[in-house]
């Protein structure tokens, strides 16, 4: 009855799952197996059966090659499913391959020994595509059941679970006997839940498979539930109904937490963006239209780090991007300092001016970029610290988003110790509120300009090595920040950096809950529409300033 | 305490400014205290008091440009000034000389008083407005009171310190208000331009309001009007400036010895 | 008649692609690829004995420009034919001009359809060349039941997604498992998006996304992707505007898998491929540069603009149209493209899979050339119109219902 | 010769020329107090001392160096401090930060806030907090001038500083000034138009008209029905 | 009196502009169409249409000058108001079309038809009249502005926060009008038009008529501005950017008057987009981006700010070093740009108009009487 709720299953996945089932079966003994590890002229055969015909009949090998039972051969699937393994042209042995200077190396799948090397031509790769990696990953779920990795042993919990297989119940029993760490046993357990439901076993049971999934809450187990609410069985289907409505509710909680997790995120990119202006036209009141190619040149700046990084210290990758930072900081603050002698300090008296100049100024260094580095996109890499995610309960929480908000505020928290505790950050508003009155004061406001100017052109390079993570490194970078930055600012109150902050965040998420139902393209719309309402309202941003000495 | 506590009554008929217990506070700094005064019609009042005591704060009060925290403040017999903005207030009949002074910089300072002249204010009147002889007459007649003739033609924000203080009074006389609300106007002019001006208030107050706020007090003194001394926002003393200034509480705030 | 004043011993060829503003990311590469055409031709002797002069030009993003620059190329510069445009948007914009102006316009992107003009050779690929294909192979060869149609929001995905879902419909596709989505040019903030495409396939059917999000707008949506793990065994995307150029930004490892249909993969193993790369990368003095798909186009629009002025004999457009229609060249994926009398051209499919050195594998290829259809057979409006430009015809939106030359009209 | 020569200045705003061959001294311990009606020059020339605005002829020696040509900054870090007419408060800084603006001059171990500069105006130490922009009138003055004070300048340029100053302060700053004066370390120049106040302070006069010094000298030299008279239309 | 009051502020070169404007306005036509093209003199139609462009953005930059030079309002969304008009004038434009679309409906325009939209949606309706579209050119802009501004200015918001919101209105028109569901063709906007009036748009003839359209709309336009700039009203506008507060102790409404010239700038603005469109034959959401209206803030300050020539010469200059630059530097043109933007403001600080002059009184030894002061206060940062 369940099935016929489900799509009818293709003849390859019925089959795959009659292997599954099998080599579940055997999933007990196969350490034992791995234990005599005799060469087995089957299964050296069936893997190098893997190499030829059409990727329907691949699948079926791979299915061979599982319903051998033998873990041996993970490796050589893994490899395939990974594409690093190569047929030799010569004599059609297969292995797995890895780069080496001037060629390939040669490993046995088997046995997993050094097999020496082949040139480029000599070997031709075992083309695989998403169906196969599938397969691959269904008979790896099969066999790593009892993997000694806790974490494969996970995945092939969840893999199990996606299967939704009524046989798999008492192999997933065994499989849970052994468990001992709770987050894989609470896998094993939900992928059980669904197979019970799938199977026809008992009302009391399957009872207590609805509220194991209902425990889980996730889409999957929502999908599950919703399967048998909609069953002919009423008492079960009446269950089913009342977890649902449970999972539904927990799922509007949780999707107001992703929206603000979102808008955390979306508001620190904003913020990250418009930091840097927040100095530079905030404090200076220079309206900075080259603000968006100083973040765009600490992007670049990433890309070149990472490429000496490469030559000079390869396998190093990782710190590439912690040494950028500084780097950007340098470069860009440099350049910032050069744009405020050549160009700026001729305009402190004329601040409109300034729009004019430094649109110059970003025309020139945004063909200056693309004569340079080229007009395309170019690769900054992502340190593996910053790669993949993880759950925090219904929420999937990207390293690189998380890691994102953390330096925008730890560089928003550096920034306003230095405007607000340090004496240089006293000169900075000193010689912007009034240059002529500050140098009699004895304030070099020269230099405090080109540093001031340099400070913001630093910092929002640093925001763009940060950017580079989330986004196309090109001669564009900039160009599709400055509006939000100037936004962002304003919203928040021009000279206020902690306006800055709060205006970032709220309008990142603003848009975060309009998304959902108004699409991304109305939510923008909406978001602007707020903000000219908005400053209606409050018609010196949201942290204004008041009183005589904003008159004055 | 004030120590001749006038009673204030919105009613009277040559009652112009009705101000009674008005308040005031920026970010919890009671900047206008219970704040109560009456100005009558044609009268001049000279109000004197500390740095800091809330003479500017009481005109931006009054003219709009501060809203009171409480408070009535009344213009004429029935208008409410809390309820209006500049604009208005200032088609009401009141004019005011800042402070420090403002003037318009790059306009002329022939323009400057042009602007300040009374006369419709709407945009379409502007528009459409052509200078008529009886204008010309009056701006050429206050160029040579304020002594700036000779720079007619040019930009105000060329003026010295002084000479744009000239010229806001020019502005302020060329409004020709019923009540005038003059902050500081002997700044900066030399003890001869001092006498002067107060012999030059004497003169409009025959048939305006004045409020005068000045911390020369031989200026005041050649006023010759009843002194109202403010004190952290609120009447401490009124009366003669003979009077005022034998109070000890007086001396002690402000004269000093 | 503009021929007569051409007596110079050059040939004009005008070049009009972005070189600054958004677009540029894109379009330089074009350029410089028409550039290295017609050097490699000048190199064979040029054409007619005369030598090919390129004009650039900068319409810089900025579509009435483009309409500009076409007009100054044809009017003044007086080119005999004008190699450019990427956005439907920049080819509406010249359409005009090139019509005013009976200029000859090579159009090398794939596009919505539903257009064909006596003056456009459209050598990029029509709906039916990409889209229909590529969504036939995810519904045959990876089940895929669940559909999450994600576009920029602009003509070029609107179009190809109405197409879409009305085929889907048509396969018998409910409507609630049909989720469409589009989003700004630029759009750079994908976490919600992603998240909801992973709900949404967490449903119980095989699901696929189908993107049509423009150039800028990938590298951000790729990453997230990635970094959310949304591999492309649970959902895979199938993109019509990623290529080689797009996935150059980006680290393709956790991409691996994920899919792009075009009519030309630089992994396509063919000794005239091989040339072509080469020739590229030496033209561009670098040993990593990438080809794609709109390059192929230029070269196939290119070779077929140099047969058809061998086979008139003269660079006239009007002879160059006539000529043209018939005209085959060798591609570059081991098949011939010939020139329809629609001005589209035929073209082989391909599907390919992201590797993880930012390249495409095929993984699947129409058994044979696809024509070009300038009108689609799934939209209303269009259905009965054909575009057939040989005399006596000679039109572009010929009605067969009502066998009149003028659109559907009503 | 003072420590402060000003030797045949010019200065001109655009075509307006605002000063002709002015010439000026000051030295330590002494205050030489400029006059004037409004607009002659008295402002300017000030100006021009503290590199404000540039001169088109003649010399500015301070210490017998010619420093007409330093930016203003480097003129206050060799002591000349100015309070300027007009204030020119920093609005949004705070009434201590106005005061340690001051410190830009100073070695490191110097920079504290005199008790003086509270001693003399105790409104200072109650708003320390407040936005300099938000004070009233006076209160802007007394920080101008503190803040000056903080420079400890051997210089000090005052324009009007009694301008807007309540009564009581006024005899407080006179009785500072003198005190200044009588440690015997600093010059003072002294613009002022409030007769009574310049004539108590003053050990020289000059006073100006129409861009040029057209009467200077001694106090003990010059007749006080004279000085007046310049001072009148 | 009318004549007066038009009449009597305009300089000696205020009419020496309006002698020139004129004399192009019957001389380019006449030298295209009356000379054949292998004349010398001839000018060709590219040039006609070319410089017809030019005028309209010329337009555009004296609509911004008014209330930028002499109101202090920096506009950042005054292309918004120019797209409006163009939108107008391209509906009008698009139902000129009738059956010869490519789907040959007599109704809808194409985007419709694949659209799939059944019927004209009620904001097309009218749109086929010549007077309405005008109309509406002046109107939609003018309303718009005047909502924008009723509330902009009455919340006195002003400076940088003005600015800015008008951006970003001009950004939500951008994604609004990219929307395909708007109803505009979304990004690919309107285009292929056929006539105007009944005229056919693809010949010399009516390009000649449209420059000298646009000719006779800037010559009008100018004469308008110099009557609100010479006149009271001009004087409160500038004493309004000065000392905007002070300006209302004197009894004036500043947001009356801000509005006024806020909604007179924009129906200009629109008036320009209408004349526009049939030239350069498009209309699409890429005019609302924001760096459209930088563009043409970046040509009244080249040109100079408050002064009337200034924007205009502006505006023609920098769109011809566009147009030559992309063409004869299409590699490069970007820094040949960007280092005219930036030596103008380095060395003609009042822009050409505003600068040569004294350059020239320099020079010559002469003075002469200056523009206003173009100087602003410092933007609200430095306030
Ligand atoms: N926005 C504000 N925030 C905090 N305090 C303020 C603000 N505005 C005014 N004050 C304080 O209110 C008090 C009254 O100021 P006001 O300018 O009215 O004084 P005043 O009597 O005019 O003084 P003066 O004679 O010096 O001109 C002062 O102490 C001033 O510091
Ligand atoms: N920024 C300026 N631009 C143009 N002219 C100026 C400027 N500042 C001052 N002037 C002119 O220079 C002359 C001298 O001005 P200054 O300010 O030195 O006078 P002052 O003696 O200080 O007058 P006051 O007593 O009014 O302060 C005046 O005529 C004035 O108009
Ligand atoms: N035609 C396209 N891909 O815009
Ligand atoms: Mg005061
Ligand atoms: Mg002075």
């Amino acid at each position: 009855m369940i099935r016929a709720c489900l799509p009818p299953p293709a003849p390859a996945i019925l089959a795959l799952r009659a292997l599954l089932l099998l080599a579940l079966v055997l999933g007990a003994s196969l350490a034992g197996n791995q234990a005599r590890a005799g060469e087995s002229p089957d299964l050296r055969a069936a893997i190098a059966a893997l190499a030829k015909g059409s990727f329907a009949e691949t699948e079926k090998r791979i299915a061979a090659l599982t319903a051998l039972g033998d873990a041996r051969a993970v490796p050589a699937l893994e490899a395939l499913a990974g594409g690093d393994l190569y047929r030799r042209k010569a004599d059609g042995a297969v292995f797995i391959v890895s780069g080496a200077s001037g060629g390939y190396r040669l490993t046995d799948p088997l046995t997993l020994q050094d097999a020496g090397t082949a040139g480029r031509r000599e070997v031709k790769k075992i083309r695989v595509n998403n169906r196969l990696r599938r397969a691959i990953r269904a008979a790896l779920g099969a066999l790593t059941l009892s993997a000694s990795d806790p974490a494969r042993r996970l995945a092939a919990a969840e893999a199990i679970l996606k299967a939704r297989d009524k046989e798999a119940v008492e192999t997933l029993d065994r499989a849970l006997a052994r468990e001992t760490v709770a987050e894989v046993a609470a896998a094993l357990q939900a992928a059980r839940a669904a197979a019970v439901l799938a199977s026809d076993r008992s009302a009391e049971e399957k009872s207590a498979a609805i509220n194991v999934l209902a425990a889980r809450g996730d889409r999957e187990a929502m999908a599950i539930v919703a399967s048998i609410a909609a069953t002919e069985d009423q008492a079960l289907a009446g269950q089913a109904t009342a977890a649902l409505a449970r999972m539904e509710r927990s799922q509007a909680l949780w999707d107001v937490a992703r929206n603000i997790w979102y808008g955390l995120s979306l508001g620190s990119v904003l913020l990250l963006a418009a930091i840097g202006l927040a100095i530079t036209f905030g404090v200076m009141g220079v309206i900075n239209m080259a603000h968006g190619e100083m973040v765009m040149l600490g992007a670049y700046t990433a890309f070149m780090v990472q490429g000496l990084f490469g030559a000079l210290v390869p396998g190093q990758i990782d710190y590439a991007l912690v040494v950028a930072l500084p780097a950007a900081f340098l470069v860009t603050g440099l350049v910032g300092i050069a744009i405020e002698r050549g160009v700026i300090r001729f305009l402190h008296a004329r601040p409109l001016e300034t729009l004019l100049a430094t649109w110059g100024v970003s025309l020139i260094l945004q063909q200056g970029v693309r004569t340079l580095f080229g007009p395309t996109n170019r690769e900054v890499g992502t340190p593996s610290f910053m790669s993949g995610a993880f759950e925090l309960g219904q929420l999937t929480i990207t390293y690189n988003r998380l890691w994102i908000l953390v330096f925008s505020l730890a560089l928003f928290a550096a920034l306003i110790a230095a405007m607000k505790k340090t004496r240089f950050g006293l000169t900075i508003r000193a010689v912007t509120q009034n240059r002529r009155m500050a140098a009699s004061m004895g304030i070099r406001t020269p230099l405090v300009d080109a540093l001031t100017f340099g400070l913001g052109s630093g910092i929002a390079g640093i925001a763009g090595v940060a950017l580079s993570q989330i986004d196309n490194v090109s001669p564009n970078l900039g160009q599709s920040y400055i509006i939000d930055s100037f936004m962002v600012v304003v919203f928040g109150g021009v000279g206020n950096l902690w306006g800055t902050l709060l205006g970032a965040m709220s309008l990142g998420i603003a848009n975060k809950f309009l998304e959902p139902f108004a699409g991304a393209v109305l939510a923008k719309i909406l978001v602007l529409v707020f903000l000219i309402l908005f400053i209606q309202k409050r018609p010196r941003g949201l942290f204004a300033l008041k009183g005589r000495a904003v008159e004055a | 305490m004030p120590d001749e506590p006038g009673q204030p009554d919105p009613h009277r008929h040559d009652t112009l400014l009705y101000l009674d217990g008005v308040s005031v506070a920026f970010d919890g700094f009671q900047a206008l205290n219970n704040l109560s005064m009456v100005v009558g019609r044609t009268e001049m009042r000279a109000v004197i008091g500390p740095n800091g005591a809330g003479k500017t704060t009481m005109m931006d009060v009054i003219t709009g440009k501060t809203r009171p925290d409480s408070g009535t403040l009344r213009f004429g017999e029935t208008i409410d000034l809390t309820r209006h903005d500049e604009a208005d207030i200032a088609s009401f009949g009141i004019g005011r000389k800042f402070q420090k002074p403002t003037v318009f910089e790059s306009h002329t300072v022939e323009d400057n008083l042009a602007l300040a002249l009374k006369g419709r204010r709407g945009p379409f009147a502007a528009l459409f407005h052509v200078a008529s002889d009886d204008e010309r007459q009056r701006i050429d007649d206050l160029l040579s009171l304020i002594r700036l003739a000779h720079l007619r033609a040019a930009p105000a924000g060329g003026l010295s310190h002084g000479q744009k203080q000239w010229l806001e009074i020019g502005m302020l006389l060329a409004q020709d208000p019923q009540l005038l609300l003059i902050d500081e106007p002997a700044a900066g002019m030399t003890d001869a331009e001092t006498a002067a001006t107060a012999e030059l208030l004497r003169d409009i107050a025959r048939t305006h309001s004045v409020v005068v706020v000045e911390h020369d007090m031989a200026f005041v003194r050649a006023l010759d009007v009843k002194v109202t001394v403010l004190h952290e926002g609120s009447v401490l003393a009124e009366g003669s400036l003979d009077h005022v200034s034998a109070n000890r509480k007086v001396i002690d705030v402000y004269l000093g010895r | 008649t503009p021929q007569g004043l051409r007596a110079e011993d050059t040939i004009k060829i005008g070049i009009l692609h972005s070189l600054s503003g958004t677009m540029a990311i894109s379009e330089t590469t074009l350029k410089d690829a028409v550039l290295m055409l017609i050097e490699e031709q000048n190199r064979k002797g040029g054409v007619l004995g005369k030598k090919l002069e390129a004009v650039v030009v900068d319409p810089a993003s900025d579509w009435p420009l483009f309409a500009e620059k076409a007009r100054e190329l044809i009017e003044v510069e007086k080119v005999a034919a004008v190699f450019g445009c990427w956005t439907s948007v920049s080819r509406k914009s010249v359409l005009p001009v090139f019509e005013e102006l009976n200029g000859l316009l090579f159009y090398p992107l794939q596009y919505e359809g539903e257009e064909s003009q006596r003056n456009v050779f459209y050598t990029g690929a029509a709906p039916n060349q990409q889209a229909i294909p590529a969504v036939e192979y995810l519904m045959q060869e990876e089940g895929v039941e669940r559909w999450v149609l994600a576009g920029t929001d602009y003509v070029y995905p609107r179009t190809t997604n109405k197409i879409l879902e009305t085929y889907l419909k048509s396969k018998g596709v409910a409507a609630e498992d049909i989720m469409i989505s589009y989003t700004p040019f630029g759009h750079s903030d994908w976490q919600t998006i992603v998240a909801d495409i992973k709900a949404f396939g967490s449903a119980g059917k095989k699901t696929a996304v189908v993107s049509t999000i423009n150039g800028d707008a990938n590298v951000p949506f790729y990453k997230e992707l990635g970094n959310a793990g949304i591999k492309a065994e649970d959902i895979p995307v199938i993109a019509f505007s990623v290529g080689e150029e797009e996935l150059a930004g980006l680290d393709t490892g956790p991409l691996v898998g994920h899919l792009a249909a075009w009519n030309y993969f630089q992994s396509v193993d063919t000794e005239e491929n091989a040339a072509f790369v080469d020739t590229w990368r030496a033209f561009t003095g670098d040993g990593e540069r990438v080809t794609n798909d709109p390059m192929e186009a230029h070269y196939l629009g290119f070779n077929m603009w140099v047969k058809a002025v061998e086979k008139a004999g003269s660079t006239d457009p009007d002879a160059v149209i006539d000529a043209i229609v018939g005209v085959t060249v060798p591609n570059l994926s081991g098949g011939y493209s010939a020139m329809m009398p629609n001005h589209h051209i035929t073209k082989p499919v391909l599907i390919g899979e992201i590797q993880d050195d930012g390249q495409f594998e095929t993984v699947w290829e129409t058994p044979g050339l696809v024509v070009g259809d300038a009108w689609s057979d799934y939209l209303d409006g269009s259905k009965d119109l054909i575009a057939d430009w040989r005399p006596p015809m000679a039109c572009g939106n010929f009605n067969t219902a009502t066998g009149k030359c003028g659109g559907s009209g009503s | 010769m003072g420590s402060l020569t000003v030797e045949a200045i010019d200065l001109s705003y655009g075509a307006a020329q605002a000063l002709k061959e002015v010439s000026l001294e000051a030295e330590p311990g002494r205050i030489t107090c400029l006059m004037g009606r409004n607009g002659v020059g008295k402002t300017s020339t000030l100006r021009a001392i503290a590199g404000q605005q540039p001169i088109s002829a003649g010399r500015i020696l301070w210490h017998g160096k010619d420093i007409s040509r330093l930016p203003a900054h480097r003129r206050a870090r060799q002591g000349i401090a100015l309070v300027p007419q007009g204030r020119d408060i920093f609005p949004q800084l705070t009434v201590r930060e106005n005061l340690q603006t001051g410190f830009a001059p100073l070695p490191r171990g110097e920079r504290f806030i005199p008790d003086t500069v509270f001693e003399l105006f105790p409104v200072l130490g109650d708003m320390l907090h407040r936005r300099g922009g938000d004070l009233s009138g006076g209160q802007q003055q007394q920080l101008a001038i503190g803040r000056a004070m903080v420079m400890r300048p051997a210089l000090l340029l005052l324009d009007e500083p009694t301008e807007g100053i309540q009564p009581s302060v006024i005899k407080d700053i006179g009785r500072a000034i003198s005190y200044l004066r009588g440690t015997g370390e600093m010059a003072i120049l002294l613009v002022e138009q409030y007769f009574e106040f310049a004539r108590d302070l003053a050990d020289r006069f000059a006073v100006m008209d129409r861009g040029t010094i057209v009467l200077s000298g001694e106090k003990s030299d010059l007749d006080e029905q004279t000085v007046r008279a310049h001072l009148t239309v | 009196m009318t004549r007066r009051f038009f009449t009597h502020g305009m300089t000696r070169g205020g009419w020496v502009f309006l002698a020139l404007l004129a004399a192009a306005g019957l001389l380019i036509p006449l030298l295209n169409l009356a000379l054949p093209e292998s004349h010398p003199l001839h000018m060709p139609t590219y040039a006609v249409t070319l410089s017809g462009k030019y005028l309209t953005y010329a337009l555009l930059a004296l609509a911004l000058d008014l209330v930028w030079g002499y109101c202090g309002i920096l506009s950042l969304g005054h292309a918004a108001f120019f797209a409006l008009g163009g939108y107008a004038m391209g509906m009008y434009l698009m139902r000129q079309i009738g059956p010869r679309g490519v789907y040959g409906d007599p109704l809808l325009p194409d985007f419709m038809v694949f659209l799939d939209w059944q019927e004209l949606p009620w904001y097309w309706l009218g749109f086929d009249l010549f007077p309405v579209a005008l109309a509406m050119a002046l109107v939609v802009p003018g309303v718009l502005a005047f909502v924008f501004g009723w509330f902009a200015f009455r919340a006195r918001v002003g400076g940088v926060y003005l600015s800015i919101i008008t951006q970003a209105m001009t950004y939500a028109l951008l994604l609004a009008f990219f929307r395909n569901d708007m109803g505009f063709g979304g990004n690919n906007g309107l285009t292929d038009f056929k006539e105007i009036l009944g005229f056919d748009l693809q010949s010399d003839a009516t390009r000649a008529g449209l420059f000298a359209a646009s000719a006779l709309a800037l010559g009008l336009a100018f004469v308008l501005c110099v009557a609100i700039t010479s006149s009271r009203l001009g004087k409160v506008l500038i004493a309004v950017r000065d000392a905007e507060s002070r300006t209302r102790f004197l009894g004036y409404r500043v947001e009356h008057y801000k509005l006024f010239v806020w909604t007179v700038s924009a129906m200009l603005a629109g008036l320009a987009g209408a004349l526009y469109v049939p030239q350069v034959g498009i209309i699409n959401p890429g005019e609302f981006a924001p760096a459209n209206s930088i563009e043409a803030v970046i040509w009244v300050a080249i040109g100079g700010r408050g002064t009337l020539v200034g924007p205009i010469l502006g505006a023609g200059l920098v769109n011809f070093a566009k147009s030559w630059f992309t063409a004869a530097l299409p590699e490069l043109w970007l820094f040949a740009l960007g280092a005219l933007f930036i030596a103008v403001t380095l060395f003609l600080p009042r822009g050409l108009v505003g600068s040569l002059p004294r350059l020239w009184a320099k020079a010559t030894g002469t003075r002469s009487k200056a523009p206003p002061d173009a100087r602003a206060k410092a933007p609200a940062a430095a306030e």
